[in-house]
């Protein structure tokens, strides 16, 4: 039995075998040539020199097994995976040897083996297939394409679209972009009767006598006539409202003179 | 006997007429440049005389979108040329103007003229390079006279080109902020049902801002 | 009258056959690689149909020295293959694949989408890294969708390059394929005893999957 690829395989490397350690003998193993146990099977059954389709199975599984332990016996290491094809196509021989099992779950020697086969056989045929693959004409080798390509021309324009409405809109953004308050009065001159009264209210209890409206502006009220004008009307309007209430009570000596208001708790 | 002479002649004599017009057609459409007739030659087999080959292929090529063409002494297939139109392939890819662009747009059409510092205030960022020279380049806007302060910057308008594309007649068609509240062009409305007599008030002073503010605007 | 009706209809109508004929050659000539239908068609003017102009091109071509092939859905011109013996010059040294290359090649081409792992069942051994790095980078295979089963692997197939490299009109005309499919060598059974009912099941689930998520691919 000889057996020899002169091609290396990529994916199997593990092995320390080398041929020159060995004396002539008549089986020369080059396991580096084979891409695995499957291939190594595939070769195998060649020797049968029968139909992928007819080989036995059996016959095989003793071939191979008798390899590993020729390879064995000349002290080759054997990657994992050849062992455990080993191991498995020793069961598979026991399997096709001894009568079949009682579990019908368990599959027969026979389908195990018709599997194997189908295997080989599929691998076989997709050797075929690539050989007849790269026997085809092939483009650069067989036939050509055009030696001096013309580039197509791509002209790009970038044509941009903004509408009214956008404009429109990107318009109003910046104009109300700061915290947006859609058409709310600028209030900076505006000192509304609900500030008035809630001042009012905090600070009456602590005053003591008549007090000039004029005198009683919030801070930061007085520095403009707008400003002193808006805080003096809800001022007023705020007393008012508190004089209903009865807090407090209001009086001016004559027209145009002073308004004056005085809390009512201080009179008790 | 004249089988094996018409084998002989196969043998040692050039491909007919036809075959050598195949050859040469394929040889110039493979090649990355044009040939000379000595290449030509060199490649065909013994023999043969591709001047024939190569004028029976002009005149047949003539009328068809691959013409055979003479380029000094060299030989050539080349696209007819009258279709190097079909050699273009135009591409128009619409894009939407960005919103720094769009913003800038506005803010000319409705100061115009205005100053690149005074569109940077309203916009609150500077205003880059780019963004006005794609305006520019849109013809949507143009550089108008300088503004009598220091430094005399330059201001801009907008153009003719920018009231066509935007259906105005002028510049002053364009809508008030008032106007486009009540068109609802405006982001992030009021909350619904907020209507109350206060705000009644407040719509009135509104009124009155936007007023002075197109008054602004007109200056 | 008549004169402004002619104009009219060449403004609007499409070129005529033989027109669109010498289009589609130009532009199939100009192009080294491969041009979809979809292509021609955005190339040529408003209203071209060029399957027709294609069918009697390819006709035309036929027994020249230029011939018209179909690749995918892709157009091309190529050199007749039987003149390769002129082109010493511009064969391009191709690589001698290793035969784990050309196995994984073959496999991938005939069991198309196929995941690592199935190539592997197939060739018995583990597919290197390197092996689909070289394909991929000589554009013959291209990563499918991916496997909707545990893991969701992806797939590999054939590219529009394989075809056009190995002069396919598609997939289904590598060589032996009938024959390898008809004696069921394309099929990847489970082995004997891992074929409990519930399984298969899982199989073909997983098929009609993958026929699904194919549909939803070629949108």
């Amino acid at each position: 039995m000889v057996i020899n690829n002169k091609h290396p395989s990529e994916n199997f490397g593990s092995n320390s075998f080398s041929s020159e350690l060995m004396p002539s003998d008549e089986l020369i193993v080059d396991l580096d040539g084979f891409e695995g146990p499957m291939d190594l099977l595939l070769s195998l059954s060649r020797t049968q020199k029968l139909d992928l389709m007819k080989i036995s199975i059996l016959q095989l599984a003793e071939q191979y097994l008798d390899f590993v332990e020729k390879a064995r016996s000349l002290k080759i290491e054997l990657a994992a995976d050849y062992l455990v094809m080993a191991a498995w196509l020793a069961f598979l021989k026991s399997r096709l040897l001894l009568p079949p099992g009682l579990d019908e779950n368990e599959p027969t020697g026979e389908e195990l083996a018709a599997h194997l086969a189908f295997q080989l056989e599929r691998l076989q045929a997709m050797r075929d297939a690539a050989a007849k693959l790269m026997a085809r004409d092939q483009l650069g080798r067989d036939f050509f394409a055009r030696g001096n390509e013309e580039k197509v021309e791509k002209i790009k324009r970038i044509k941009y679209e903004a509408s009214l409405l956008d404009l429109i809109q990107a318009y109003a953004r910046t104009k109300t972009k700061d915290e947006f308050r859609p058409f709310v009065m600028d209030r900076d001159d505006v000192y509304t009767i609900e500030q008035a009264l809630e001042r009012m209210r905090g600070l009456i209890g602590y005053t003591i006598g008549w007090i000039d409206i004029s005198t009683f502006l919030p801070d930061g009220w007085t520095s403009s006539a707008g400003r002193v004008r808006a805080a003096t009307a809800s001022t007023f309007a705020a007393t008012l409202e508190l004089a209903k209430n009865g807090d407090l009570e209001l009086r001016q000596s004559d027209s145009f003179e002073p308004i004056q208001f005085r809390s009512k708790g201080t009179n008790k | 006997m004249i089988e094996e002479e018409k084998l002989t002649e196969s043998l040692f004599e050039a491909p007919n007429i036809d075959q050598q017009e195949r050859m040469v057609e394929a040889i110039l459409f493979a090649s990355s440049k044009p040939v000379t007739i000595k290449e030509i030659i060199g490649r065909l087999p013994y023999g043969c005389e591709p001047e024939k080959a190569l004028k029976n292929l002009k005149e047949k090529y003539k009328s068809r979108g691959i013409n055979l063409v003479k380029v000094g002494d060299c030989w050539a297939l080349r696209t007819a040329s009258d279709l190097s139109f079909l050699m273009q392939k135009e591409t128009v890819e619409v894009r939407k103007l960005s919103r720094a662009a769009v913003e800038t747009l506005a803010i000319i059409a409705y100061h115009q003229p205005v100053t690149r510092a005074e569109i940077e205030e309203i916009r609150g960022v500077s205003v880059s390079r780019g963004t006005i020279d794609l305006l520019m380049d849109l013809d949507w806007i143009k550089i108008g006279r300088r503004r009598v302060s220091p430094g005399r910057p330059v201001t801009f308008a907008i153009t003719q080109n920018f009231l066509d594309h935007f259906g105005l007649e002028s510049a002053r068609d364009l809508p008030g902020l008032k106007e486009l509240k009540s068109a609802g062009l405006l982001e992030s409305p009021p909350p619904p049902g907020s209507s109350v007599p206060g705000e009644l008030l407040e719509g009135e002073g509104e009124d009155l801002q936007s007023e002075l503010f197109n008054e602004e605007k007109t200056i």
